[in-house]
């Protein structure tokens, strides 16, 4: 009986895979698309994952969904538009790509903000201001970060919220990871680096997580890594490409000046442009961040505005690995769920 | 001999009781983006005074949410108002008109003799 | 006892007289003895004909509201120019019916209650000639009437509220020329004289009623409708219409506005029809700001209620001002008003007295909103060096603003406080040139410095002169660009042509339909202060949505406040001219160009595909 | 050259009184000194833990550090578990031995406090002795201390103390054994060395200060003069 339910997940990042996996193992049709030529999304970019510093591959590894006959996946499908017709929703992609299916189960993701939209800040601009992706490819590199001239850092900067909590970016919300991810990513350079000088720029530290605090700690205890009070407000490059940095130790009171020999900016998750577009011909909404909306914050945050359709991982909101794996765990259950009780109205 | 620092007890304490909010009323009426402030300091980061001297306008703001007055004044004649706070500032706060407002009630107060 | 029915509009006619010499003295009075003496000499030198002039094309024919929107022109035009004709003819009429050069005003207004016969030389063409008129004037009226209801008939979005004085005055005046024509077609039908419109319309009131009845109170209402209306026009809005020869005159003869109010300030005020064109221009209706427009602004000035709110609640981009058809200097105006309502604000900017300026040909001012724009100080630097230019940057660490922030919220004695500071640096520089890249800072140091000798350029200028003087080389880059001029610039300093000059050597500069001095305001504005985040929003994508249409390759702009307004758009790559200019320089052997667009391709960060999904 | 920051880590109160600061203020919320004085326990521990020297140097030259009274309210309420009590012991220990507490005028008083309570131990076996106390030094005791003072025999034997008398009971006086004992104690201990130290800064401060007898030495009498009288307004 279930075997003839068709299901559409749109996304094979980790939250796509997870979703598959356990739907394909419970007996349903499961189609992943995928829009990039291989599947795993963002975590593709990542290195070490917080708090545990534990390998980003390892996590790919375990979700990468396996043979099945139940599941198929096609990669290099953009999906741009979800409508439905006759009980049964129709996915297309700009090509001639169509897909069909009783129920769909977005797991979008997220996209990166553009750091160079904050153009102060100076990335695209410096060679030596780079963002946490940035970072993220050195340090899976296996290479140490450098300076542009091939010089060790002596000192790092790392600025929180850039393109989140920040009304000039179009993003008010907190991206909740990035605090973290500054911490991890002050660990592993001072790592890479014993006598570098690691600088923390937070507006508010929002280590939620648990284990995160631990980390915190150990960061200022065991690597004597600082944390100023302050949003950079701009960078400007020396004559020998050194940064100078400006912000406000704003429990001193006093406007600071900096230099840094590399700045990383942490930057935010984005909703995906491609929203919209699916939200097009149907019911779907999005909510005040561009994020799919969900039907309930608290007990449907899987389940969007139009029946028949789920939501898994960070195209609801930014979240980390383990929360994302959480909802698409979740949301399996619920696609479950409602099959059957289709079903049981029949 | 003449003093004794321990005879002299005058606290340091933010007094929350002796609230003046003269100045707090007048700009929270006007300008509703000054209460989402977070103290982020953007704008003394940036500030085109506060790069020249002692100018802080995020403490301006701080003093003026916790009612206290004294020397304001002074401090904020030192603004240029060149509006490079209101383009950082992550809450969207109008800090230019924020100040224009201080300033205005200032000259109010300051006519009335009561400042 | 005929004459009484004239006692309605002489007592009118008489108290306006009274309010309008009184006024005039006390707006003499009020100005300057330079500016009286300004007023002396154009009276009686040859000015007096230009003035007069100006006051026939523009009170009379009302010229610029008819180019700009002909329909409205005529309404003007046949009201004005109509009623005008009207009692010169009139006047004339009645001259020769009465054999006389010198004839009682009321006699020639109510001519044809008190001339019956017809019976002189030309009286057939004149009653002719004065029903032409008559319904000249009347499809004005019939064109005010529809506006007042159906405004978007004569493309105009909104107009103006109405006040009690309005309102009197208003209907008195839609009633007078109904009313003359009864009166007179009843006399044509009584008389049976009247030319094709009065006997045509005595005809068919002599078919339904008695004119014989009808006669007298339709005259006593015709001059009861004069009367009222002339009583209530010192305390309408129709008092721009003597005001406006005032206004003319006194601007002729060079009277310019003051850093305070005077009575060229009223002047200028009371001269406001409130056409409502400058409504329509303002963008700020699109951020559903309906109240702080130049018509109401000079309607509070007027009556003495002007807020803050209202007063700070403007760009100050000019484009009001563009198309006022009296020519009231709107932004003039409303930095006036500003600088009344701070004169009371301190300032002191005692810390900027230990800053030492440093030798340099060049000194760069960059301004307080180019730092928050590195690319365009990174270009402007890249150009400096190419050239091998000896520049100072003066705010380079340290960033003294250049004033006009200042000015722009009517600050100026502040403003000259920062300005006396920077010309001593600038001078102590020993420069023969100032480049600025920002408008803002351009308008203030070309109006308001005091530099002998240092030649203040602004850097669309500056390079183009590089590039002309062959100092510097460009390349064709083959972009497709839109460019938005910023309104300080544009509009504030009529520079139009050097920013797409230079863009035209390197690409193509799109032709649109909103630009030059009627182009956008980005919304960013530091000349409004009231304005809300979400506001300027709404005007920024007002322009962004207009460019779009043109699908540029890119938005080029010359303004740092305007290149971070746009970018946070985040609908179309946005640049600085330098930074066009930057990413097209040739150095002496040709080397790869380097495309502005080329982003950091962040996908590029992302690792070779190492797993298929050939599952 | 030792770092300050090497100096102040050798001590183990530092490592018991500092862990990782988060800023959060609850130590300058609690400090009776904060209350008072342009004084922070937090941001003293933000700057011991910046590591950054110029700063711990002109932290230890400025009159802050003396101005913790050492009640340890901070200790109990760190959520981190730091101590800035410790650290401005640290400091205070770091500041006597490089000599930097001459720098600011509440360091100077060291020699003061040396000069009194350091003296009264050795030869009285107390801190603080009824007959130290002048009232001429300490005009800050009032009226009615400068009455008991005058009055002291009567006043302690009408409480039941043993004023500076043989045998037992308070105040009594200390025996010559037990005083060579403390004495002991303070040579082993090297509160003699620590002693010598601030003996040794004071007078080479007072010598280039110009308080020198006819022979170009430091005269101690001027000095201490100095600072009893040295203006608590001049900050």
């Amino acid at each position: 009986m279930t075997e003839k339910r068709n299901i559409a997940i749109i996304g094979a990042g980790i939250a796509g895979q997870e979703a598959a996996s356990v739907l394909a193992g419970l007996g349903y049709k499961v189609t992943l698309l995928e829009k990039q030529e291989r599947m795993g999304g963002m975590l593709n970019k990542w290195s070490k994952l917080f708090p545990d510093f534990s390998s980003s591959q390892q996590i790919l590894d375990t979700v990468q969904v396996s043979a099945n006959k139940n599941l198929s996946v096609i990669c290099n499908a953009d999906i741009s538009s979800i409508t439905k017709e006759n009980g049964r929703f129709e996915l297309s992609d700009n090509s001639s790509l169509k897909v069909y299916a009783d129920l769909v189960l977005l797991a979008t993701g997220y996209n990166l903000f553009d750091a160079t939209l904050k153009e102060e800040y100076g990335y695209g601009v410096f060679e030596n201001v780079i963002t946490s992706v940035d970072f993220e490819k050195v340090h899976k590199s296996g290479k140490k970060l450098t300076t542009l001239l091939g010089k060790e850092p002596r000192r790092v900067a790392i600025i929180h919220c850039v393109g989140s909590r920040d009304a000039k970016s179009g993003n008010t919300y907190c991206s909740k990871v990035c605090c973290i991810t500054g911490v991890k990513q002050a660990i592993e350079v001072t790592r890479m680096w014993p006598d570098c000088e690691v600088f923390n720029f937070y507006m508010d530290l929002r280590l939620y997580g648990s284990k995160y605090d631990s980390l915190y700690l150990e960061a200022q205890k065991h690597h004597k890594v600082q944390f100023i009070r302050g949003r950079l407000s701009e960078i400007s490059e020396r004559q020998d490409k050194g940064l100078q940095l400006k912000a406000e130790d704003t429990l001193q009171g006093r406007p600071l000046r900096m230099n840094a020999d590399i700045v990383i900016l942490l930057v935010g998750m984005e909703a995906c442009e491609q929203n919209a577009d699916l939200c097009r011909n149907n019911t779907l909404d999005l909510d005040e961040n561009r994020f799919f909306k969900s039907k309930n914050i608290h007990y449907a945050r899987n389940i969007s505005t139009q029946p028949g359709i789920f939501m898994a991982g960070s195209c609801i909101c930014p979240m980390s690995v383990n929360e994302t794996l959480e909802s698409s765990r979740s949301a399996a259950f619920l696609v479950d769920k409602s099959f059957r009780s289709v079903q049981v109205e029949e | 001999m003449s003093q004794f620092d321990f005879l002299k007890p005058k606290s340091r304490q933010i007094e929350f009781e002796q609230f003046d909010d003269r100045i707090l009323t007048f700009v929270l009426e006007r300008e509703r983006s000054f209460l989402t402030c977070i103290s982020c300091g953007g704008c003394t980061a940036t500030c085109s005074a506060g790069n020249l001297t002692s100018f802080n306008i995020r403490k301006i703001g701080l003093s003026l949410r916790r009612g206290s007055i004294n020397d304001l004044s002074d401090e904020i004649q030192k603004c240029m108002f060149c509006g490079k706070c209101t383009l950082v500032c992550p809450r969207d706060i109008n800090i230019r008109n924020v100040v224009l407002l201080i300033k205005k009630r200032i000259a109010q107060l300051e006519s009335e003799k009561t400042l | 006892m005929e004459n009484i029915i004239s006692i309605p509009f002489l007592v009118g006619m008489a108290y306006l007289f009274i309010v309008l010499i009184f006024r005039c003295i006390k707006w003499i009075a009020g100005l300057s003895k330079f500016d009286k003496i300004r007023l002396l000499k154009s009276i009686t030198g040859r000015r007096l004909f230009q003035s007069i002039k100006e006051t026939f094309m523009e009170a009379l024919l009302h010229r610029k509201i008819f180019r700009k929107n002909p329909v409205l022109g005529y309404m003007h035009m046949s009201l004005a120019f109509g009623w005008f004709l009207l009692i010169v003819v009139g006047h004339l009429e009645t001259m020769m019916a009465e054999h006389s050069m010198f004839v009682p005003f009321h006699k020639a207004v109510f001519f044809r209650y008190y001339e019956s016969s017809g019976d002189f030389y030309l009286s057939g063409f004149f009653a002719f000639f004065m029903d032409l008129l008559l319904l000249f004037v009347l499809s004005g009226l019939m064109f005010a009437i529809v506006k007042r209801f159906r405004k978007k008939l004569f493309g105009l979005r909104r107009t103006t509220r109405l006040k009690s004085g309005d309102k009197i005055a208003l209907t008195s005046l839609w009633l007078i020329f109904p009313l003359r024509l009864l009166a007179e077609s009843t006399s044509a039908a009584v008389y049976h004289n009247g030319g094709f419109l009065t006997s045509g319309v005595g005809f068919v009131i002599d078919f339904i009623g008695n004119p014989a009845i009808l006669y007298y109170p339709l005259w006593v209402a015709y001059s009861l409708s004069l009367g009222f209306f002339f009583a209530a026009l010192p305390n309408s809005r129709y008092m721009h219409i003597p005001t406006e020869v005032v206004f003319i005159f006194m601007r002729n003869a060079g009277i310019r506005l003051k850093k305070q109010n005077d009575s060229y300030t009223d002047v200028q005020v009371f001269s406001c029809s409130r056409c409502g064109i400058c409504l329509d221009k303002c963008q700020l209706s699109v951020a559903g700001i309906d109240d702080s427009q130049s018509v109401y602004l000079l309607k509070n000035i007027r009556n003495k209620n002007l807020s803050d709110e209202k007063l700070f609640n403007c760009q100050m981009c000019g484009r009001c001002q563009i198309d006022c058809p009296v020519g009231i200097e709107t932004i003039e105006l409303r930095t006036v008003q500003r600088i009344e309502s701070t004169r009371d604000y301190n300032s002191s900017y005692d810390y900027l007295i230990q800053e030492i300026a440093t030798k340099a040909d060049v000194v760069y001012f960059a301004g307080c909103m180019t730092h928050l724009t590195p690319r365009v100080i990174s270009s402007m630097k890249k150009i400096f060096a190419t050239v091998g230019e000896g520049v100072w940057f003066m705010d380079e660490v340290k960033a003294p603003c250049c004033g006009r922030p200042l000015m722009l919220a009517g600050q100026y004695e502040a403003a000259r406080k920062l300005i006396e500071n920077n010309s001593r640096m600038i001078l102590d520089s020993g420069a023969h040139t100032l480049v600025v890249s920002c408008p803002i800072c351009y308008k203030v140091f070309k109006e308001d410095y005091k530099l002998p000798d240092v030649e203040v350029v602004f850097h669309a200028q500056y390079i183009d002169a590089l590039i002309a003087s062959g100092r510097l080389m460009v390349d064709a880059i083959g972009l497709r660009m839109v460019y938005h001029d910023p309104c300080e610039l544009g509009r504030g300093m009529g520079m139009y042509e050097a920013p797409r000059r230079l863009l035209g050597r390197m690409g193509e500069v799109v032709h649109m339909k909103d630009e030059k001095e009627y182009a956008y305001c980005c919304g960013g504005s530091l000349g409004n202060i009231k304005i809300t985040e979400d506001e300027r929003k709404l005007l920024r994508n007002q322009a962004l949505v207009a460019y779009e249409s043109y699908s540029p390759d890119v938005l080029v702009t010359a303004c740092p406040k305007c290149k971070k307004t746009f970018a946070a758009g985040r609908k179309m790559k946005v640049l600085d001219v330098v930074e066009v200019v930057a990413g097209a320089i040739l150095a002496e052997k040709p080397q790869k160009v380097e495309n502005p667009l080329a982003e950091q391709d962040v996908d590029a960060l992302a690792f070779a595909p190492d797993m298929t999904c050939n599952l | 050259m030792r770092t300050l920051m090497q100096r102040l880590g050798e001590d183990v109160r530092l490592k018991e009184g500092l862990h990782a600061c988060m800023s959060c203020g609850i130590c300058t919320a609690v400090c009776p000194a904060a209350e008072y004085f342009e004084y922070d326990p937090r941001s003293i521990v933000v700057t011991v833990q910046s590591g950054n020297e110029a700063k711990i140097r002109k932290l230890i030259e400025s009159d802050t550090i003396w101005m913790c009274g050492q009640c340890m309210s901070c200790k109990p309420r760190c959520p981190r578990n730091n101590c800035p009590g410790l650290i401005i012991s640290v400091l205070r220990r770091v500041s006597q031995e490089t000599g930097a507490f001459v720098k600011s005028r509440l360091g100077r008083q060291q020699y003061l406090i040396l000069k009194t309570i350091g003296t009264n131990i050795l030869e009285t076996g107390y801190c603080v002795f009824p007959a130290s106390v002048v009232p001429e030094t300490h005009p800050e005791q009032g009226d009615v201390w400068r009455w008991i003072y005058q009055n002291k025999e009567a006043v302690y034997e009408r409480v039941g103390a043993n004023l500076d008398k043989e045998g037992p009971g308070a105040m009594r006086k200390i025996d010559r054994e037990n005083l060579n004992e403390l004495e002991r104690i303070f040579a082993e201990s090297g509160g003699n060395s620590f002693f010598s130290t601030i003996v040794k800064f004071s007078r080479a401060y007072a010598k280039e200060s110009g308080f020198t007898d006819a022979d170009g030495e430091p005269d101690m009498e001027k000095y201490t003069d100095f600072l009893l009288n040295e203006d608590n307004d001049e900050k």
